[in-house]
């Protein structure tokens, strides 16, 4: 393992939060290309040991190996963090796509006030206020920590939004059924 | 018990309120003919039973009943005339169904986020302390990074608010009622507040009128206060986070 | 790396203090006489690295490699610089100018409690507490890092406030004036 590698481990292994390259070259006075190379090395060398690491909220970060979470969940009687709920979990998705984006925004999309997914993603430390729109409505962003749980490398990690989107055929249907259903009501 | 549960005996319809909620949507009864505050009756009947309010209950009450008289009124009012003419089935439909693939674009991005939550979950970061040489942040290593006219603007927001209206030409009055509320309300962010840091730099007929607002304050009960000697400090403390009750001397 | 040692690096990894044997052996679900030869296989593994394994009192425990101080150094002992909210802006302009300035203070004159933004100003440096009031409430100044991020030969070098409103004469007058905006702001 050359120095630089082994600097760049130890600097890893230290640092509270995720490192971006550009970080890690000023640290160890080496150039960007420098780092990549060391992370790239020191990457392959863990492959097998306890450590691993993740590029996650725009930098490298190292994580336990997760087979290892049973233990350390006794060892460090560290609850497991709940799954997201299914309010929570569009919540987030609306905040991940559109950000900065206001409560009531959300709530036009789900159709239903979002209030208390908002506050327990806000708890969570998942999304966090970025300020107010121009109508006063307090505006919402994700953080680098839901980056960092969600193993994101960054925003632009997130797939497109059109992935999403329904098929021309489950549309078509669910036009015809719409149409179907308004026929009824006004007959 | 969850609202839904909530056992209704009414003209048109006996049984549990989430029942009723089914059948109103599948249209089996007609929502214009049951009597929406007589649920509402009913449920408060049902909470002054409980000896306390359970809230989560409480909230699903209120969006049931929300819902049902938003849907109820509807039913009873007009639509405004131009809105008839302008949304005919076909265009309501779209409108509709835009909202709905819009929704669903983000219900499904939902549970692609649910995957990668219960994948990154299983990966544990770090939360150890840095070694105590690394806390200290290095002076020499700290470059100017703000402007300092943020700081001015930042103090002259605070200083520009509208000039207090001039009342030099009227008696000074001060209200018992908003001294009060002052006190009040200060007591109630606060476990105890010092008399003079809080009011010291008001005038003195203010200090004098926030001194009868605590001796109104102390004879409801809501507040003690005492003063270990003369001219010396007053601490006020409202009655719920003393467990004594010191009386006022000095 | 057997799959015992490659967890108990990760326990290693993940713990905030040194882990004593008996405390591995049971998170690990393994006898102690194994959890001393996987530390010993461990311990041999990161010969070279940067990382290493040390004994201590209490247990044991993963350090960086010493030869990494400077650049942890460099990279973490920086001082963090984002962007300040209103809030803490508004909060350190209030100790930079009114020094030495209790809470309850900081409080009356921003109409709002201002503890957040008074614990991250803490928390990066920029302010720091300064004994207490006769009261009790502590009371905070600006720290010499706060002269350097602001790039300040001084205190006295703080821009004069002049150009909003009439210039108040001196510290006094700018203090009676804040408090009696605070004030309005809140009635």
């Amino acid at each position: 393992m050359s120095d630089l590698e082994r600097i760049v481990e130890a600097l890893l292994f230290l640092a509270p939060e995720p490192v971006g390259t550009a970080e890690l070259a000023e640290a160890c006075d080496a150039t960007e290309a420098e780092i990549d190379r060391a992370l790239d090395l020191l990457g392959g060398s863990l492959t097998g040991r306890g450590v691993v690491l993740r590029e996650v909220a725009g930098g490298h970060a190292l994580a336990a190996y997760p087979d290892a979470e049973q233990a350390a969940r006794r060892l460090l009687a560290r609850p497991k963090t709940p799954p997201l709920t299914q309010a929570q979990a569009e919540t987030l998705a609306i905040v991940a796509y559109l950000q900065p984006v206001s409560r009531p925004e959300i709530a036009r999309i789900r159709g239903v006030s979002s209030e208390s997914a908002v506050q327990t993603l806000t708890e969570r430390g998942l999304i966090a206020e970025s300020g107010r729109s121009r109508f006063g409505a307090v505006i919402y962003r994700t953080t680098s920590l839901f980056e960092r749980l969600f193993g994101l490398a960054g925003l632009d990690a997130l797939p497109d939004p059109a992935r999403f989107d329904a098929s021309p055929a489950d549309e078509a249907e669910l036009r015809e059924r719409l149409l179907r259903a308004g026929e009824q009501r006004t007959s | 018990m969850r609202a839904a549960e909530l056992d209704l005996d009414l003209e048109v319809f006996a049984g549990p309120f989430d029942l009723l909620m089914t059948i109103v949507l599948r249209e089996e009864i007609a929502l214009a003919e049951v009597e929406l505050g007589e649920i509402v009756i009913a449920y408060l009947d049902h909470v002054e039973e409980q000896a306390e309010l359970d809230l989560e209950a409480a909230t699903e009450f209120l969006v049931l009943i929300a819902s049902l008289l938003e849907l109820k009124s509807r039913l009873l009012l007009p639509a405004p005339e131009e809105e008839r003419i302008e949304l005919g089935p076909e265009e309501a439909a779209e409108e509709l169904l835009a909202r709905m693939l819009e929704y669903r674009r983000y219900r499904d991005a939902a549970a692609y986020l649910a995957e990668l939550h219960a994948d990154g979950r299983r990966f544990l970061y770090r939360a150890a302390p840095l070694p105590p040489e690394l806390r200290r942040v290095a002076l020499d290593a700290a470059h100017p990074a703000y402007e300092p006219e943020r700081l001015t603007s930042a103090i002259g927001d605070l200083l520009r608010t509208p000039p207090r209206p001039d009342t030099s030409h009227i008696r000074p009055t001060v209200s018992l009622e908003r001294r009060l509320r002052v006190v009040r309300e200060l007591l109630g962010a606060r476990t105890a507040v010092d008399f003079d840091e809080a009011f010291g730099s008001e005038d003195r007929l203010t200090q004098a009128v926030t001194l009868f607002a605590l001796l109104e304050l102390h004879k409801r009960g809501e507040a003690t206060w005492e003063q270990g000697e003369t001219f010396g400090p007053i601490r006020i403390q409202p009655a719920t986070s003393s467990a004594s009750r010191p009386g006022v001397s000095g």
